[in-house]
C-alpha cells in the first residue's frame, strides 16, 4: 500500500467522491483558487471547476447555514471550516439547524451535509486558535461526530461521511496533515462508529482519538519497557460512539484512561469514564482516570503551551497511577 | 411560461383565491387562541393575523414548485402555500398526522410536498438556509426560487448580513421579504436598526431594496412577481420590505401594551381582508354574496380542521427516539 | 423571611447592585420598555432611566461582545440573554472573548460581566428553545457558571455574580421564576463556588442543580416513604465547583446519582461522575448513575417532552438501580 | 483642545514624527521573518509591512488616552499607538517581558498604557469590544473616542453588521477603520463582497462611508481626525475604508501566489514610508540627513529591542495557571 499524508488521503476521499457524485461539491474560505488553508483542497478546483469547489466570504454562519439548505434540496455539500476555532460562530447553525432540523421537521427532511475541518493546539497559535470543540459536539444529538487519527481511516471515514444520509462533523487535527500512513488504493469505506484498536494489549485501555492516538502509541511502547502491556483503542469518533469495543476492552483489562485534547472539565474523557463506570462498574479495578488539556485558555509561550497539552510523559505518569490500584 | 401574470391582469378567480386564502388564515389564527386556552396547544402561538396580504401575496406570486421558507410566525404561510389547515391544526395538538409528526408544533412546521421548507425559532437562523436552497437551485440548474420571509427584528442579526451578501454574491434566485410589522416584541423598529426605512438595507450588498404595502395582496404580489422574474432570468436577489402589522401581541401571551390604541385603530382600518373583499365588490370582479359564501366555507374548513387535530392519534413513545438520525 | 419569587429575588438583586453601583447597567432585549420578556427587569426603567437600563437590537453576539469591551474598560455590565438558546449565536463572543481576553493578554485586564439567561425546557417550545446549555459553558475556562434554583440562592449568588471580577455567566431557569421561596431582607450575597445541602440524607446523593433540585427534593421525599434517605447537594454552579462537598457527601453515603436537565451525552453528569469516580473510588459502594435529557433534539408534544426531561419517576427508578448494589 | 490640528497645519517635527512611526514599524516587521526562522518565535505572524500609514495616521490623529483596538496584524498598531519596541519583541519571544506576558503572542499583543486595548484573532470579533468601549465612554461621560480596525474580509462577518448597526443606533464615539489591503488571504475582495467599494456598506447604518488612500499617512491621519472630531461631538460613528496593501504574505507561510507581480510592484511603488520621505524633504520640511539619521536610529532600537527579548526570562511553569480568573 502507498504510504500518503493524511492531507493527501482526504484529498483523495473528496476527489473520489465528487466523481462519484455530481450532487457533491465542496465550499469553504479559501478552499478554491488558494486550494485550502492547509492545501487540502488541492488541485479541487482545476479538475472540478468553479462550479463545484467555491471560494466564501469570511461567514462561517451563513456558509454553514448555507450547505445545510442545500443538502435539504438534494445536494451533499461539504463544508470546510477553515479550523474548528471559527466553527464557534457557526455553532448556532450547527446546533439549531443542521443538527436538529431532521428531528423537528418530524422526518420529513433529512440533512447529508459533511463538514470538515481541522482543530487542536500544539503550533502556539494562542486562546482563540487552538480549540478541540469534540466534547461540544458531541453533545448534540443530531449530529455524528468523526475524528480520524491515521491517513487509512481519515479516507475510509471522510467516503463514509459524505455518503452518510446524516449531518457530520468531521473532526481534522491541523499537527496530522502531514504525518504518513499506509492508505489502501481506489474506492473503500470505513463505517461511522467502530472504533479500532490500534494496539492491543491487556492491563490498561488507552482510550483517545486524533493526534492523541500517536501520543497513546508512542507511550504504550514505553510502558512495554515498564511491564505494563497498554492498549490502544481509537475511537475514530464520538457519535456514533463504539461503546461496545470500550466495554469489551475494558472488561479485559480492567483499567482505563482516557487521553484526549479537548479540556479536562467537561472533556469527553468524562463521558466514557462515567459510561464504563456504569456498564463495567464490576470489571473496574482501578477508577477510569483521565489526561486531557489543562484547563486554561492556550497561551503562546512553548513551554506553557507545552505544559498545557497532553503528552506522553503524562499519560504515562497516569498510567502507573491506575496501575498502583 | 414560469412568470405569474401582472397583478392587473389578474382574474375574478384568482382574485378570489387570494381572498379566500387570507380568509383562511385569518379564521385558523383566530381560532387558535381560544384552543390554546383548552390547552389543545402549547409552546408559543406566534399569530399572522393582520399579516396575511403578505404571506398570500408571495405564495401566489410563485408556483407549488418555487420553495417557502420562514420564521415562527409562519402558521399562514404554510397555509398560503397550500397545505391544508388540517395537518397544520394537527401539528398545533402535537398529533402525529400534523405536518411535523407533533415533533415542530407553532414555530416548526413543515410540508416538502407544497415546499414549505419550515418555519425556524431563532431570529435569522433561517436566512442562510433560503441561499442554501436557492444555490442548490442554480446548481441543479433548475427553474425555481426561494422567497424567504423574515421579520424586521430579523434585519439586525449578523446572519442576515452573511445571506444577503452571499445571494448577491452567487447570484442566486432568492427573494428576500421582510415582513415589517414595526416591532420585534415590544421594541420598535427605530430603537433596534439604524436605518429605519428598512429597505434601504440591501445598498450594503449591491442588491435591489422594493417597499411595498403589505397590507394590500396585490402590491405585495406584484413586487414578488417581478423580484421572482428577476432571480430566475439569473440576476439575483432582491430584497422586499412589506410594511404590515400585526393585530395581535407578539405571541399569545403578550398584552402589547407598548402600542397605543390610537396605533392599533389606525391599522385595523387597514386590514388586508375587508379592504381586498371591498375592492373586489366596487371594481365589479366579484359580488358581495361571493365573498360571503367563501367566509362560510373557509370557517367551515377550519371547524373541519380543528375535528382532524382533535380526532387524530398522538405519536406514540417510541417517537422520542426517531428521526433524530435517518438510520441508527 | 418574606416569601417571594425567584423572579422577584433576581430583580431585587438587579436593583441593589445597581444602587450599589453607578457602574453597573443592564442591557438585552427588550429589557427596558418591555422590563423583560419575563419580567425580570420590571421596574428597572423606571428606576434607572435609558442611560443604565438599555433595550438593544436582535444580535446577541453584538451585545455580548459590546458588555464585554465596557467590562474591560471599567464598566459591570450584565448583559440579559433573552434565553440561553439565543446565547449560542453569541458563544464565539463567550469563548474567544469574555472568557479568553484576562488570560491572553496575560491578566492586564479583567473582565467583570454578568451574563443572565433562562435556559430549560418544558413548555413545548421545540428543538431550539428548550437547551441546556450549562455542560458547554462549564468546558470553558475562564468563565464562572452559576446556576440558582430557590429564590434566596438567587438573589445571593447574582449579587456576587456582578461583584465578582471574572465574568460569570448566571443561568436562570424559565420554569423557576414564579416559584417561590424565603428570601432574607436586604443586602446579603453568597459566595460562588458553594455547594448547599437542600436535604440530608445517608444513603445516596443527588448531585443536582436548577429546576432539578425540586424533582430531586420530592423524589427524596417519596424514596423515604421506601425507607432510601436521599442527600439533596445543590451545586448551585459548576464553575467554580465545589468538589469537596460532592466528596464528602458521597464519601459519606457511598452512592450518588447525577440529575440535570442537558443531554446525557456530554453533559455535566459525566464530569462529576468522573471526578467522584477518580477521588472517591474506593468509597463507591455503586457505579455513579445519571440521570437526563433524552439524547434527543426537543420535541413539541407534551407527552414526548415529558418523556425526554428528567422527572421524579425516573430518578426514583436510578436510586433504586443504585441501591442495588 | 482635544482635536488634532489639520494635516496641513502639522509641523516638522509632528511630520517627522509619523515617518519616524513607520520606520520603526517596517523595521520592526521585517526584522521578524528571519527571527521566525531561527524559531525564536512561533505561531503565526501576520506582518504589517505595507499598512504603516494606516496605523500610524490613526494613532496621530487621536491622543494617548484614546482607544485603539485591531485584529491580529497588530505590531504595527501597537507601535503605532505607542508601546516601544522591547516589549513587543519580547512578547513575540513568549517571554515575561511581552506586553502580554508571553501569553498572547503575535496575534494578542495588549497594553493598557498606552490604551491598545488587543489584537484578536477571530475576524471580525472585536469589532462589539469597540462598541463597547465606546459605551463605556458615553456612559462615564469622558471625551474620548475608539478607534478599531480591521480587514476588508472582516465586512462580511454576521458581527460587522451588528457592531455597525448598535454604534450608530447608540451613537458612540467609535471610529470604524477598514484597512482594505484587498484580499482576505488569498481570496479578493471582489470574490468575497457583493459590494466591492467598501466604503460604501455603512448606508446601512446611516453612517457617513469615507475612502481614504491608505498609503498615504496625511491623508488617513485627516480622515480619522475628523471623524474623532465628529466622535467626540456626540454625532456617532464614522466609517473609513483605507485602500492600502501588504508588501509580504498573508502571514509567514503564505507563499502569496494569488497576486501577479505587476500589482505587487505597482503598490510597491507607492510604499508609504519612501514616499512620505520625498515628499518631506521635496516640501522642504526636513532634509535628507534628518531621515537618514531616523532610519538609523530606528534600525538600532529595533537592534535593542530583539536584544532585550532575547535577555528577557520566559515566564515560570506556575504562569500556566495564572490570570485564569482574577481571584481563585
Ligand atoms: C436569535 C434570537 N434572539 C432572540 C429571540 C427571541 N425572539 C423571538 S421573536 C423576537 C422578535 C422578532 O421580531 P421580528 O423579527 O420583527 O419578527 P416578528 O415577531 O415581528 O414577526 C425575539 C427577540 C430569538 N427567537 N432568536
Ligand atoms: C471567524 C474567522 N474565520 C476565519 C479565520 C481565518 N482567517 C484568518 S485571517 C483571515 C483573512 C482576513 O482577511 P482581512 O479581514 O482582509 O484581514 P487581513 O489579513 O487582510 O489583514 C482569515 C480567513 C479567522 N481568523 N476567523
Ligand atoms: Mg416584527
Ligand atoms: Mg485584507
Amino acid at each position: 500500500m502507498p504510504l500518503i499524508t493524511c492531507r493527501d488521503a482526504i484529498n483523495q476521499a473528496l476527489q473520489e467522491e465528487m466523481e462519484r457524485d455530481p450532487n457533491v461539491f465542496i465550499l469553504g474560505e479559501d478552499v478554491a483558487l488558494y486550494e485550502g488553508s492547509f492545501k487540502v483542497t488541492k488541485g479541487l478546483l482545476a479538475k472540478f471547476g468553479e462550479k463545484r469547489v467555491i471560494d466564501t466570504p469570511i461567514a462561517e454562519a451563513g456558509f454553514t447555514g448555507l450547505g445545510c439548505g442545500a443538502a435539504m434540496v438534494g445536494l451533499r455539500p461539504i463544508v470546510e471550516l477553515m479550523t474548528v476555532n471559527f466553527g464557534i460562530v457557526a455553532l448556532d447553525q450547527i446546533m439549531n439547524n443542521v443538527a436538529v432540523i431532521r428531528y423537528m421537521f418530524g422526518g420529513r427532511v433529512k440533512v447529508p451535509l459533511t463538514i470538515r475541518s481541522p482543530g487542536g493546539a500544539g503550533n502556539q497559535l494562542g486562546a482563540q486558535h487552538s480549540h478541540s470543540i469534540e466534547a461540544m459536539l458531541m453533545h448534540c444529538p443530531g449530529l455524528r461526530v468523526v475524528v480520524p487519527s491515521v491517513p487509512a481511516d481519515a479516507k475510509g471515514l471522510l467516503k463514509s461521511a459524505i455518503r452518510s444520509d446524516d449531518p457530520v462533523f468531521f473532526v481534522e487535527h491541523e499537527g496530522l496533515y502531514g504525518v504518513k500512513g499506509e492508505v489502501p488504493e481506489g474506492d473503500y469505506t470505513i463505517p461511522l462508529g467502530v472504533a479500532d484498536v490500534k494496539r492491543p494489549g491487556k492491563d490498561v485501555t488507552l482510550i483517545c482519538l486524533s493526534k492523541m492516538v500517536y501520543v497513546c502509541l508512542e507511550a504504550a511502547e514505553k510502558l512495554a519497557e515498564e511491564g505494563i502491556n497498554a492498549e490502544v483503542l481509537d475511537l475514530r469518533g464520538l457519535n456514533p460512539l463504539d461503546l461496545p469495543a470500550i466495554l469489551d476492552s475494558v472488561t479485559k483489562t480492567g483499567r482505563a484512561v482516557t487521553v484526549e485534547e479537548c479540556w479536562l472539565t467537561g472533556g469527553w474523557g468524562g463521558e466514557i469514564a462515567a459510561l464504563i463506570m456504569e456498564h463495567a462498574f464490576a470489571a473496574l479495578a482501578a477508577p477510569v482516570l483521565r489526561v486531557a488539556s489543562a484547563d486554561v485558555p492556550m497561551p503562546y509561550n512553548k513551554a506553557l503551551e507545552d505544559a498545557a497539552i497532553p503528552d506522553v510523559a503524562r499519560v504515562m505518569a497516569r498510567v502507573r497511577e491506575v496501575m498502583r490500584y | 411560461m414560469k412568470e405569474r401574470k401582472e397583478a392587473s391582469q389578474l382574474q375574478s378567480t384568482e382574485l378570489l383565491a387570494m381572498y379566500r386564502d387570507m380568509v383562511r388564515i385569518r379564521e385558523f389564527e383566530e381560532a387558535c387562541p381560544a384552543l390554546y386556552s383548552q390547552r389543545k396547544m402549547g409552546g408559543f402561538l406566534h399569530l399572522y393575523s393582520g399579516q396575511e396580504a403578505v404571506g398570500v401575496g408571495v405564495a401566489r406570486a410563485i408556483h407549488q414548485e418555487d420553495y417557502m421558507i420562514g420564521a415562527y410566525r409562519e402558521h399562514g404561510l404554510i397555509l398560503a402555500k397550500g397545505t391544508p389547515p388540517g395537518p397544520v391544526m394537527a401539528e398545533l395538538f402535537g398529533k402525529a398526522t400534523g405536518v411535523s409528526r407533533g415533533k415542530g408544533g407553532s414555530m416548526h412546521m413543515f410540508d416538502p410536498e407544497v415546499r414549505f421548507m419550515g418555519g425556524y425559532g431563532i431570529v435569522g437562523g433561517h436566512l442562510p438556509l433560503a441561499v442554501g436552497m436557492g444555490f442548490a437551485i442554480q446548481y441543479q440548474e433548475k427553474d425555481e426560487v426561494v422567497v424567504c420571509l423574515f421579520g424586521d427584528g430579523a434585519t439586525n442579526q449578523g446572519v442576515f448580513h452573511e445571506a444577503m451578501n452571499m445571494a448577491a454574491l452567487y447570484r442566486v434566485p432568492v427573494v428576500f421579504v421582510c415582513e415589517n410589522n414595526m416591532y420585534g416584541i415590544g421594541t420598535a423598529v427605530g430603537r433596534a436598526s439604524a436605518v429605519e426605512q428598512l429597505y434601504k438595507k440591501s445598498c450594503a450588498y449591491e442588491t435591489p431594496g422594493v417597499k411595498v404595502d403589505g397590507m394590500d395582496v396585490l402590491k405585495v404580489y406584484e413586487a414578488v412577481r417581478q423580484a421572482a422574474t428577476r432571480a430566475r432570468a439569473g440576476e439575483g436577489p432582491t430584497y422586499i420590505e412589506a410594511l404590515t402589522y400585526r393585530f395581535r401581541g407578539h405571541s399569545i401571551s403578550d398584552p402589547g401594551t407598548y402600542r397605543s390604541e390610537q396605533e392599533k385603530k389606525l391599522w385595523k382600518e387597514r386590514d388586508p381582508i375587508p379592504n381586498f373583499g371591498r375592492w373586489l365588490v366596487s371594481e365589479g370582479k366579484v359580488k358581495d354574496t361571493d365573498l360571503k359564501t367563501i367566509d362560510a366555507e373557509e370557517k367551515e374548513l377550519i371547524a373541519e380542521a380543528i375535528r382532524f387535530a382533535e380526532e387524530s392519534p398522538d405519536p406514540g413513545p417510541e417517537d422520542l427516539w426517531t428521526d433524530v438520525y435517518v438510520a441508527s
